[in-house]
């Protein structure tokens, strides 16, 4: 029989489901969700700077805090009430499966030079929440995990320093000294460069130093292998950084702590995890 | 109980996978054997989760969430979910229960949130131990098998199936030895009457608690042989006599169906075809996507005319594409898939014949498993179908001329080693008695010096 | 170096598994795309393996050893491993050849032995960094990468692979913010030009030892973008956008083959279906035994036109059933077996089909794969041969073009994200300008300020 | 079109090759083997106890034993020259892939049953090379390895106490205690049952006692499961245990050495020693 006589015979349902469609709840504006609407700020001009970052319209923004800050509104509580909440609201509805990566790379565009915008009439780097460093391992050139970190981390008030790929140990350790990070995060996607873990915990502790913890993960990287030493703790999706990292930052935990309770730290079901 | 003397198909050609004589349904929307085929995907707990209750619960749960969570990611409109019990679960029936009532739960939500078919079969373990003296038959150990049961249907499985192990202790003597007699007597003869003693009572709980009793299957003996007979150059189990172990192993298991079992059958039971053949049930088989549990020489013709497919097991632990749960479901689900695109299209049985003529002439266990082939053997066990001895004995003879028709038609060839241990067990098997209180006789008499573990009275005997 | 400008196929039912319009030949009565399906596999170097040459020496060795015996055990007529080699083999082109040398010496004993047919794959690493001022056409990587191959070429391996990484850093800009045009930049610009400048020297280097020079792939973007769209309930990239990455990605790879590759192209390259259909050179593609690796929405569908059905990438360990190296090859070695019967028996075509339509409607990046619409998107392409710049935004809309007259017929629906982005994309495509070299001009200012890593000196723009 | 003329259209070897088949060399005696000719006695009676044992043949074996000590040879000479040299030589066919397991079954049972009748005379158990202790993990019904040990074993001239199946950690101490092996096995075929290896290991520990090494395998066990404690060594194949005994008794090698040494010591490629 021929290919089309054979597709015409088929119903598709008995052979593979779209469940993304059947889970697709209305369609709904973003800025309607409960979630949402709770973290949003009621007054202007913080709520339509907000609004333009929910909406990731970088340029509007832009405009707005310009005009904001020459009428005399503080840069602190501009990034506070308004661009992070911005923010806050984008990541909420990744988390809830409405927006999707893009929103939030283009969202953390936009929120990011408003920052920066911010921060020339501050005069100096606005405060975050803590420092996090975020590198791939020595001889690995993957590093799309690590960009997505570190745009999560950017995303949830943390200051990210990028190490880039391939850093040898030696530099992570230079960048421990130099930034004394709450949190660390650490990339591999092969078999032959997670490796480069161990090599790191060495090297951190020969120089006496000490972080509360590592997330370590990446393509080929096994939770059990993460486990084989100290100070680590395996990561699984980017989106999670800031939470772990926001664990350490409010409730002390370090890695032992992050290891045992990742997925009530996370929220979430981890089948890593649970294996 | 009623035994088979008729075959349920009428022509090999008549079966196909995904469709069997008598269907079964069972909550959740599933059906078995009615017009698709259902992956199924199956876990052995990790290491230290047996140490307490809580841990093993909290492992079958989690093994139940990330099969879940695949099956929506890629789209699956059904699977089954099999728990094969340890001992620990066993032996203690509350952990039974506590597992598949936290494994239901996971389904059951699933299920309500996204229209997917699913099911849980059960599979308690056959902790019993056949040793002098060990009172297979009213000890605690059996006890244990039979509460916990009971506990899997009250706490909402759909599919109850077991492991039995009766006759076993003859059967390893059999196989390792290269004894036919032995393995007749210890699959056909002690494992058909240990079968029977067990069904009788797994249906009565079954069908108090409205769960489907599912099936049983010959692994502990013809499985034991087919894993001893490894690959082509491996050596420690003829391949032939590893064949007619397994035709016998399907006279054998037809036995769970004739007390009421409903199918569909353990996925490990290669024999399963022959006994499809006969009882119109439905099926379970594994093959090619069950290579991480182990390697066997039919992995697309044991396809043929299932009505589940499994990957048999697997290590709980990460694959760079995932967590095991997750990539062996995705394993058995594409395949399924592709058998279902068949269906729907009307090439089921084209697909069929290319999957069984792949390893037809590959090696004589698969041989006999086609389903033209199995078809003869259940012809051959339903001639004889109400003496479990004489229609083993049938089965092991057609097995017999199966292989000998096609090394002669030249389709196959054989090594020396299988060419003469399948001779002498012809030879062997056509000096026998035909009454089969006399072969017990001998047999128990024989096997009961030689082999250390066999206890007459275990079967009594 | 020959652009195609038509379609070596006539239509796409003459494409089918196992046969290419132009097979390769290579020792050891190797035949590829020549009447049958070469199983591949393929298994990363064990942790700690990279720690010097002689264990990594010793790694590649036994992964070769265990495939050899497992391939004997379960009666393959052929089969292909390929060495994925990691950054220090291809940093130290010595741990290139020696590698290469001690998988050949098994290979070759066992061909000698058994008369099994063989071949070694080698894909040194582009280990060439993309950065500001890497100077990625002279550095001491590149020596390193084309040292490399020569190494391997000199100690006999059978065909050399690589995958270029030309315009990645632009490309992964865009499918992290869904950007279509970074998208069209990175891959159908960028990554043409590199290939090109890499690919004229590898077949050079190939030529002058009589090796086959096999293929590329753009796994490094459009990978990149199917990993990130993940399952269904994935939320990272969106598969209409993924799907558009991989009309373009056909586009690109083709290149390899326009400057003289013979194939088999690649297993990662999801996109050599377009490429066949345009080029009529064998293919290798992973699908449903490469859920090891990762997962995909198209594990049968890939199987429909390959010519070498590979596992992509598996840990070097133990499985119950053996080793992975043992594992992985059975489970491509059956499904491989299943093609080829399908082949003997005249039913490829059949097979082909069910394969497709198992997948096809599944998902986006399904759809445009089916033969029949890789095929449309190699017309695409061709029409526009001669410019890799026009030529990628016809596949592009083409895909576009396929998605949407799907939905229309109600055989597909998109979720509200897919089809928005596909629309924005289709608009942004259609208002490029035609000039390749006012795209290229606009596209280096915009991108260069953006994307940090990108230097237009790299691909002497 | 039907299956038949789909059958009938193969060519078979393009999808399976016996290899089986096509490395059978030509049908050869057992005895004429070369490496059997060197180690079969040349002497009667010797040659022809041997011989018998080598074919199997165990009713004229022991009829022979008895005749031969009847006629006053010593039953230590026809243990060490006769019964040992036959089982030595079905050994050495079995591993050189001629004869098969059945073969070396029947040809133990028949000199094991020899060998009672020499000690009958003796007055004594005969001397073997070494005690080996089996079980199998608590927990595990699964003894079919097991029991291919203990031929094995016995085949290649040691003791093998067999503890049998379900064994607890006490037990297998109380075993050590009396026996003092000089090697033991431990199979377990389940994820949940080779946790019994530690426990063993444990045990031995708290009681001061100590084995040279515990060979641990069986379906489930990996090898990196097993060198996650002291003692123990991953078993492959039932057929290594003989091997790797004589490596302990002969070149005082402990636990650490055969996991070094393994594929040497068993004197051939081992999968799983090469990943
Ligand atoms: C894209 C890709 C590439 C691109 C990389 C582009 C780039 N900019 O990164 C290119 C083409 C360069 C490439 C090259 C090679 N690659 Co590559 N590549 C891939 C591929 C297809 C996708 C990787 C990817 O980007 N995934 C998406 C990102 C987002 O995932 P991720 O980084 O893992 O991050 C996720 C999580 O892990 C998590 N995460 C990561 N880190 C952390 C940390 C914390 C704390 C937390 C919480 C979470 C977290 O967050 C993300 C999810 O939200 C993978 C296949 C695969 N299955 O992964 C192969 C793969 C990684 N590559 C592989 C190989 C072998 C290679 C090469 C050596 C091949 C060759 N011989 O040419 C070369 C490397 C050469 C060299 N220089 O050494 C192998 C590795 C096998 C092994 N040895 O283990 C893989 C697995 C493919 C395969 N064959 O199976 N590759
Ligand atoms: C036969 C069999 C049985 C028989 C056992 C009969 C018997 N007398 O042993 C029976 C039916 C009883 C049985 C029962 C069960 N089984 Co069972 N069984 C098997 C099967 C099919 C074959 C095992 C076998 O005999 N292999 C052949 C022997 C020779 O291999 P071996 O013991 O591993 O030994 C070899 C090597 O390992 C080596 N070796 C072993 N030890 C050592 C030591 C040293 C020092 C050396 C050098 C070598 C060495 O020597 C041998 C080779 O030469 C396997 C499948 C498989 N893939 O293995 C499942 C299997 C082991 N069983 C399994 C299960 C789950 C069960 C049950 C729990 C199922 C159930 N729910 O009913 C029950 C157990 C119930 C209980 N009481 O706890 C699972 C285990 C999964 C897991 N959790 O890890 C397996 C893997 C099947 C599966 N589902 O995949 N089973």
């Amino acid at each position: 029989m021929s290919y089309k006589d054979l597709e015409d015979k088929i119903t598709q349902d008995k052979i593979a489901i779209r469940y993304n469609v059947v889970a697709e709840g209305a369609a709904m504006k973003a800025e309607d969700y409960p979630e949402v609407k709770e973290i949003l700020p009621t007054e202007e001009p913080f709520r339509k700077i907000a609004l333009e970052i929910l909406y990731e319209d970088k340029i509007n923004a832009l405009k707005d805090v310009k005009k904001s800050l020459e009428e005399g509104y503080s840069p602190i509580e501009l990034i506070n009430n308004a661009l992070m909440k911005g923010i806050d609201a984008v990541s909420t509805l990744y988390t809830k499966g409405v927006y999707f990566l893009p929103d939030l790379m283009l969202a953390g565009d936009a929120m990011m030079e408003s920052v920066k915008e911010c921060e020339k009439v501050l005069g100096r780097k606005s405060d975050t929440k803590g420092t996090v460093v975020c590198f791939v391992a020595e001889g690995d050139p993957h590093d799309i995990g690590k960009n997505l970190i570190l745009m999560f981390l950017r995303a949830g008030g943390f200051e990210a320093i990028d190490l880039g790929r391939d850093v040898a140990a030696q530099r992570v350790v230079e960048a421990v000294k130099e930034y004394d990070p709450l949190f660390m995060t650490g990339t591999a996607l092969m078999t032959t460069t997670m490796t480069a873990f161990p090599k790191v915990v060495e090297a951190l502790k020969e120089a006496g130093l000490e972080v509360p913890a590592i997330g370590c993960g990446g393509g080929a990287v096994r939770k059990d292998y993460v486990e084989t030493m100290d100070m680590t703790v395996y990561g699984v999706e980017a989106y999670h950084t800031p939470k772990l990292a926001d664990a350490i930052l409010t409730d002390n935990k370090n890695w032992e702590d992050l290891r045992k309770e990742y997925s009530d730290i996370v929220g979430e079901f981890v089948s890593e995890y649970a294996s | 109980m009623k035994r088979f003397t008729k075959m349920e198909y009428e022509s090999p050609d008549d079966m196909v996978f995904g469709f069997a004589k008598h269907p079964v349904k069972t909550k959740y929307d599933m059906e078995i054997g009615a017009g698709y085929v259902n992956p199924i995907i199956k876990v052995a707990p990790k290491e230290g989760s047996e140490n307490s209750m809580e841990s093993m619960v909290a492992e079958c749960r989690n093994i139940t969430i990330s099969a879940c969570q695949r099956a929506l990611n890629i789209g699956l409109p059904s699977f089954i979910i099999e728990q094969e019990h340890i001992a620990q679960q066993t032996a203690n029936p509350e952990w039974a229960g506590a597992c598949t009532q936290a494994q239901v739960e996971v389904l059951e939500k699933f299920h309500d949130e996204y229209g997917i078919k699913v099911a849980l079969k059960a599979t308690p373990a056959d902790i019993r131990d056949e040793e002098k003296g060990s009172n297979y038959r009213t000890s605690e150990q059996y006890q244990n098998v039979m509460e916990s049961i009971e506990q899997c249907c009250e706490n909402g499985a759909s599919i109850i199936c077991i492991e039995t192990t009766g006759g076993k202790s003859v059967s390893d003597y059999g196989i390792s030895r290269g004894d036919p007699r032995a393995i007749l007597f210890g699959i056909g003869v002690l494992g058909s009457i240990d079968m029977e003693f067990m069904w009788e009572e797994i249906v009565k709980i079954c069908n108090k608690h409205k769960v489907i009793p599912g099936g049983d299957t010959n692994c502990s003996q013809s499985n034991t042989a087919m894993f001893l007979a490894g690959g082509l150059l491996d050596k420690d189990c003829s391949h032939t006599l590893a064949a007619i172990a397994r035709g016998i192993g399907g006279a054998n298991s037809l036995v769970a169906v004739e007390c009421g079992a409903k199918g569909p059958l353990k996925d490990c039971g290669y024999e399963n075809p022959i006994v499809k053949s006969i009882s119109g049930v439905p099926i379970a088989t594994e093959g090619k996507n069950a290579v991480c549990a182990h390697s066997d020489l039919m992995g697309n013709l044991i396809a043929g005319i299932c009505d589940c497919w499994s990957n048999e097991s697997v290590y709980h632990r990460e694959e760079m594409g995932g967590t095991t749960p997750e990539v062996w479901l995705q394993a058995t689900g594409f395949e399924a898939a592709l058998m279902n695109t068949a269906i729907q299209t009307g090439e089921d049985k084209t697909l069929r014949d290319l999957y069984t003529l792949t390893d037809k002439y590959r090696d004589p266990q698969a041989l006999i498993l086609a389903y033209d082939n199995a078809y003869r053997i259940g012809e051959a066990i339903v001639e004889y179908g109400d003496d479990p001895y004489q229609r083993s004995i049938a089965a092991a003879l057609e097995v017999g001329k199966i292989i000998t028709e096609a090394v002669e038609a030249k389709k196959i060839q054989l090594t020396r080693f299988e060419q003469d241990s399948l001779n002498s067990a012809i030879r062997t098997f056509n000096k026998l008695p035909d009454d089969s209180s006399k072969f017990i006789k001998r047999s128990v008499r024989r096997y009961g010096r030689k082999v250390e573990d066999f206890d007459p009275k275990n079967y009594e005997l």
